[in-house]
């Protein structure tokens, strides 16, 4: 196919709908209004249907029992929108049922302000809903990525019976870049007939979609095939893009439209003849520890970069294990770091390493 | 002739249908309880009752099957 | 290597917004690496706008403009006074002359004054103007070709404002002939 | 000998949880024979809530979804979207629908969505064991107004269905009650009228059953059954307060 | 003051009472149902107001309103409820506005269970709404601890103008503990004259409660400033008990009731000539790191035992930062470890370290 | 010559951020003055909600918070709970009020809290760059219904005045509109009455004020007048739904 | 004798006050535009105004003090 | 070292919650560590309910009592099923044997069968089965004093219930006279 110039939140759409996406239930918010405004005018036209729901909470309700009829749901907001659709995501992981969340970050906590921001990290990968649940989390990093990881979702979703969040920021969503719509990698997708509600046109049991389990052990049951589930999504799904490794003094750890901006920097210092890689998780969760196990004997240190005030820190740490020492720059509130000001940290903490 | 059959084990001895019966012919049976711990209804003069069904409309737990 | 970073800025208006979309479809018509990224939110209720636009031969890594703009294309004073320090040194400034008195303050960039809102009248579309602007940049920086632009211009006209692209078209000569 | 009345296929043999006495049973087994009745039991798609009814799914003999509190009529709008030739049903409490859930049934009515509510009012939250509804009556005692429910500091109870019925998209909103066999007869008159408006795709439909809780009451399940007849039913009077030809 | 004996869920809210608590917006919920209805029952003769919301989304919003005006109120949760206050929590602590919260966990994921459980660790300590916020999290082991931690509760609310979680679950709601009412160490606090709503009496500007920061400069230049309030945090609330830790050859780390079970192994380990010991969390947040930073040399790993499937194992892993490897045991839904199951794992851990 | 119109000390000297001729900034003064004429400017607590008058806590000349998106009604509550003796007001646009803040606005009412909601219905989400609001009318395009609503995918418009006046702790419920200077006195009288029901702790009092929003609607400010008059008011009929009197 | 005074700085030009005034005699000022950039509103026969403060009443942006 | 854990188990409406709550309160008359720990939720709707008492004289680990119970008091039958296993090793458990005509099965604890309901009914008050048991249960372990109990019972039954005092004493004597 073409390509085609796309604004991202538009892209966003125009991926989903190609993945067979049929039902779209979403609120507006900034940055993300031209998602939903999209799939109002596409849908109908591709024999789906769009509702604007009364609210997120509702929103997501909606996904809930859409999901649970077995067909292909998405559900978009931004960060306050995407707080109040933590209960409803917690029931969604809790009742094994595949859809597709899109959070355009903006800056917070509360209100905030419109702009970039990278400070949902936790909320995405940690969940702000109860219990123990895990979201398969795609972080694109250029509208190409993020069209076909719209796509490969929806399979994942299904695949793993799971909901799968694709986190942008208003960068992603507002910019336009050329894109191609490629058909994702087909992965064998289990059936849904044998849990998905569509009447039992009294030829089988009646189908029930449910998180509650009062008896402690059934819970416990339950959990502990939840978590074999996301123990394969962890051994199966990290993925991360690594960039200029070899040789590199220092790794920059950094996702989405921020790993841009290091590039950027890193392309700079490279003409100094400074060598910085940069390892680019592309999923959040499962996050690709493997990467950062396995950074070369050269790299004295890491930096994580991310426009907040220090989240995906917490993972670089985790999967470092002490190895090497970490540090962190960021910006916050929709403020953007520079490649100036990353490079001025680099150089700061090289020089701390001679 | 009308029969009402009560599946014993399921009451719960909560009454209803002793206040729905037009024909005041169900009591519960004192004499017995049944595996959850009820006295259970029960009809006494079965050759009174109309077949009207209204105990087994008002019985929150399907016990009753009404015949007539 | 081709790495064109353009600010395009002006009133809500002016066109910037389709300026710059209309040079990064270009590029991606001449198969080159191209971004757009525009200003969103309130800060366009003030009644400016911007947008951010590459066109590369490599990779391009952040859609953002920091301040290594090889070009601003500026559309009104405020847009002037906001924007050229972002110029990169040796970069252009691209000012429209008609509604902005005020001369570039920097040295180490060059200024190019057109009067874009009296060319566009002159064509009898005051709407064109952000076309004259874009002709007089792509004649100077060469960023794509004029064909592609054209191209561009049937994509984005089509159907119902198809009678728009000649006019269109003309405007993007004008300007690049008035820096010729 | 025919048999009169026998337990309706709309069921599940699984016996409820319900406390003795409480109607929740009767108004389960009235859905279910409309279901039967309407023979629509292979194509139905229920939404329990949360609240003592929070098991419903294993009842019903149809389809079923556990909505979180309040939000069964948002799960059954992704439903009904879904599934537009469903039959798509709500069975919500009084906590679930008229607290939490308010926003969720005022915008089913508000979009005419093509699904039946059963509301089942019992003034009071039954399941978390006996608080304040906004349904409680003035001078009902719950475990957050242990004095009794007072107007000056909780206002008068409300009443959803003179509410949802100043809404175009609720096509048919009836207000009935399972107290005496008179009363349960024209009850599932309403709850079938209610289902066969959804059928016809005349709008949302709900019927407001007002029930009782023994347990949470304190009074005897028989007694419990005239309390509701006069205590609740003078302040929520019984009858039709919307019906599709009016429309 | 004499001991009393008192139900948890009733002792936090005679706590809370005792502190000045005069204000409780809630919603109910198991297993912290005797919460609301004590203070429904008991403010009203302490002048103060009890409301019950008509939801878990309002009864946050009223606290938010009320603690703008500058008076003491708090709300009570179970974990579903308080997922579904994320939105309402990022806003109270992005205006900086002191109330206090509690969460009596019960299983998740979803509607659940209602039994004990310790799963939304992450939901108080990560935060599960947007933003880069953090809220004072307490998690007390028994009833004394707790009342004390409520009563402390407000005044640090106060003291930092934060948002204070207090962490139970169905244990801590439902048990009985004698517990005795103390006045808590007097903590300096500052006047809410300047920023609380109260009516400008004509006679000063307007007091704005607010999180909304249009410009990005603007919410950068306030994250910094929460930052720099967090880092107060940081050094000055981390709390911890340790226990047995001399000669400890294991440490374990384990908060709340979960704690207690562990001293149970732990003495029974001590019997057989075990030397096992355990650092107890009291807040989650801050973490108490320096505690794991300077176990003694004797301990050669460490076990982290939840009533989850591994949250907090993450804070204990970051604190430790690889010294020396850590190991989970936790128990889901509601089923809660025996002390005998702990002394299992341990035992299998020393095997493995001999 | 004596001053007969100038502004008032109820507003900030701050200019508003609003479009040219949006009917905000008219409501804004209409309540400010209201507030002063009762001599309660030092008396009052503010909420905005999130909307296009987000930023109203910076231009009312009283004490202000800023709610989360349709929650300014709990906000409030929390406010006069603890504050019994101020006045208080929320200030909400139709996607605050009619959609997200459903349950909020109904709640307020039902507890008869005495506090005075201005709800600005504009029949579109101005903020967010014009989405269909629950009020939307039947054939009116937004950019979420940009063939125009249709009453078979999201029924017609919601009535807020008519639903919330069905509920007993609604005081007093008016609906006015603002597109010419006889409606805006009108409406100001509204105004003015249901502050002074809050201060006779008569109950909840609202006022619905028709408003237009030119940027979204598409259609010159003047035009927009006058396109208020032709297509909200028929459907939106002015006037009272319930005072303290008739209560 | 009336009079009304703008505040031009602050006006946005959108003429609601223009079709407020019973006299008709508010209008644009076309030969000037204010800081915002706008066309301030303003009166041209002062004389003919009646105080009658309608044009104050819609100004939604607070631009007009009248005086009577 | 007094550490008794004691397993309380019945119906519903027998009183198993409060006659835990009493055995604690006794214990906390003492200055001893003491917990109760009830079971709650929708396992009480079956009609079992049971608590845990756990009184001794050094710090109370868990609150909870898993196979280690001294002592399981055991009202119905239910109850002695599922509780027996959680006795420990030469442990006890008292049986209502007026509602359990079941024996316990194991040998390594001792079983003693009390007629609760029926040495109740002699006091004229169904309801006081419970603290028979009770009464019996202290004169085996000796976990608190009678008198600590007398003093529970006063705050216990505060108010209009005083006159129910003198009968729950008894009923208390009766439970630890039989088993004497
Ligand atoms: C988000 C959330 N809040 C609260 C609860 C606790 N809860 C369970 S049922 C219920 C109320 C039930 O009352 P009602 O809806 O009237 O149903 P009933 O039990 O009376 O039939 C509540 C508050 C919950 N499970 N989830
Ligand atoms: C939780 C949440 N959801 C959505 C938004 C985005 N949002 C901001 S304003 C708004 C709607 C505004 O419409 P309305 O209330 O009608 O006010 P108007 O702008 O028309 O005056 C929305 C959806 C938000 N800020 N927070
Ligand atoms: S069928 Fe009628 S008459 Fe017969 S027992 Fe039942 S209620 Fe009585
Ligand atoms: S109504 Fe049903 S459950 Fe109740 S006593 Fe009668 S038969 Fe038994
Ligand atoms: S608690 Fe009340 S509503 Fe719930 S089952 Fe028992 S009687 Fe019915
Ligand atoms: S967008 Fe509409 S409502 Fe908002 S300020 Fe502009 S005109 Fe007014
Ligand atoms: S006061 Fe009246 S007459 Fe005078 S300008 Fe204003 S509207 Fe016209
Ligand atoms: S109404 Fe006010 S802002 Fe509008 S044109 Fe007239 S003076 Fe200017
Ligand atoms: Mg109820
Ligand atoms: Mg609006």
């Amino acid at each position: 196919m073409a390509k085609v110039l796309m604004k991202g939140n538009e892209a966003i759409g125009a991926a989903a709908i190609q993945a067979g996406c049929k039902y779209f239930f979403g609120y507006p918010i900034t940055p993300q209004n031209e998602l939903p405004e999209y799939m109002s005018k596409e849908l109908p036209k591709n024999d789906g249907v769009f509702v604007q729901a009364e609210s997120e909470v509702a929103a997501i309700n909606m996904v809930y029992g859409a999901a649970g009829c077995g067909v292909r749901v998405m559900t978009s907001s931004s960060s306050p929108g995407i707080a109040l659709k933590q209960e409803g995501i917690t029931y969604i992981a809790g009742a094994e049922l595949p859809c597709v969340i899109v959070n355009i970050v903006r800056g917070g906590p509360g209100l905030g302000g419109i702009q970039p921001a990278q400070s949902d990290y936790f909320q995405s990968t940690r969940g702000g809903g109860n219990g123990d649940y895990k979201l398969l989390v795609l972080a694109p990093a250029n509208l190409q990525e993020m069209v076909d990881m719209v796509q490969e979702a929806f399979d994942m979703a299904d695949y793993y019976r799971n909901p799968v969040m694709v986190v942008g920021d208003g960068m992603i969503g507002q910019m336009m870049e050329p894109i191609e719509f490629r058909t994702p990698v087909k992965r064998e997708l289990p059936s849904k007939e044998g849990w998905a509600t569509t009447g039992t046109k009294g030829n089988r049991k009646p189908h029930i979609i449910n998180s509650l389990f009062l008896d402690p052990q059934g819970l416990e049951d339950h959990n502990i095939r939840l978590q074999k589930k996301y123990k394969t999504m962890k051994e199966n799904e990290a993925r991360y893009e690594a960039y200029n490794m070899e040789n590199a003094e220092i790794v920059l750890a950094a996702y989405g439209t921020t790993s841009r901006i290091c590039k950027n920097a890193i392309d700079k210092l490279k003409e100094e003849g400074i060598n910085i890689g940069l390892i680019r998780p592309q999923t959040l969760w499962p996050f690709p520890e493997k990467a950062f196990q396995e950074i070369p004997e050269t790299v004295k240190a890491a930096l994580t970069v991310e426009m907040s005030e220090g989240q995906m820190i917490d993972d670089v740490r985790l999967a470092l294990n002490g190895k090497i020492p970490t540090e962190f720059y960021g910006r916050s509130g929709g403020m953007i770091p520079t490649p100036d000001a990353i490079i001025d940290k680099i150089k700061e903490m090289l020089g701390g390493l001679k | 002739m009308a029969k009402v059959t009560f599946k014993e084990d399921i009451c719960k001895g909560c009454q209803l249908c002793t206040t729905a019966c037009p024909k005041n012919i169900i009591v519960m049976a004192t004499d017995r309880i049944n595996v959850k711990g009820y006295h259970p209804a029960t009809v006494l003069e079965m050759e009174k009752c109309i077949g009207c069904a209204n105990c087994a409309l008002i019985c929150p737990d399907c016990v009753i099957t009404v015949e007539r | 290597m081709l790495n064109e970073k353009v600010i395009c800025a002006g009133f809500g208006g002016q066109g910037v917004m389709s300026m710059g979309q209309l040079l990064t479809y270009a590029g991606m018509v001449e198969d080159k690496q191209v971004s757009w990224l525009p200003s969103y939110g309130p800060e366009m209720r003030g009644g400016t706008a911007n947008c951010n636009v590459i066109v590369a031969d490599s990779l391009i890594g952040s859609p953002i403009i920091n301040d290594d703009a090889t070009c601003a294309i500026v559309m009104n004073l405020p847009s002037l006074d906001k924007f050229e320090v972002d110029v990169a040194p040796k970069g252009k400034i691209l000012i429209n002359s008609s509604l902005i008195e005020k001369k570039a303050k920097r040295d180490d960039i060059t200024a190019y004054y057109i009067p874009a809102n009296e060319i566009a009248l002159e064509l009898g579309n005051a709407r064109v103007a952000n076309m004259v602007m874009l002709g007089a940049y792509i004649e100077l920086s060469k960023a794509v070709k004029i064909e592609s632009l054209h191209k561009a211009l049937q994509k984005v006209f089509g159907g119902s404002k198809a009678h728009l692209i000649a006019v269109n078209e003309e405007a993007l000569a004008r300007g690049a002939e008035f820096v010729r | 000998m025919a048999i009169v009345f026998e337990k309706t296929k709309g069921l599940t043999d699984k016996e409820t949880h319900y406390c003795p006495g409480c109607t929740h049973g009767i108004i389960h087994r009235l859905v279910a024979e409309v279901l039967e009745e309407l023979d629509v039991l292979g194509n139905a798609i229920g939404v329990a809530p949360v609240g003592c009814s929070v098991l419903a799914y294993d009842y019903f003999n149809v389809d079923m979804h556990e909505a979180s509190h309040g939000r069964a009529p948002a799960v059954a709008t992704g439903i009904k979207r879904a599934m537009p030739n469903n039959v798509v049903f709500t069975y919500q409490g009084d906590g679930d629908l008229a607290s939490i859930g308010t926003a969720e049934i005022v915008h089913v009515a508000h979009r005419g969505e093509k699904i039946t509510t059963i509301f089942v009012n019992n003034a009071i939250y039954g399941m978390t064991g006996g608080q304040m509804a906004p349904t409680t009556l003035i001078g009902q005692k719950a475990t957050t107004c242990q004095d009794g429910r007072s107007k000056a500091h909780s206002g008068m109870p409300l009443r959803v269905s003179e509410m949802l019925a100043t809404i175009d998209g609720a096509a048919f909103v009836e207000r009935v009650s399972v107290h005496n066999p008179v009363e349960i007869r024209k009850a599932k008159k309403a709850i079938k009228k209610a289902f066969e408006c959804q059928i016809k795709g005349e709008g949302f439909s709900i019927v407001e059953v007002l029930s009782t809780c023994p347990t949470n009451w304190g009074i005897a399940p028989t007694e419990s059954l005239k309390w509701l007849e006069a205590n609740m039913i003078p302040y929520y009077p019984l009858g039709n307060f919307r019906t599709p030809e009016e429309a």
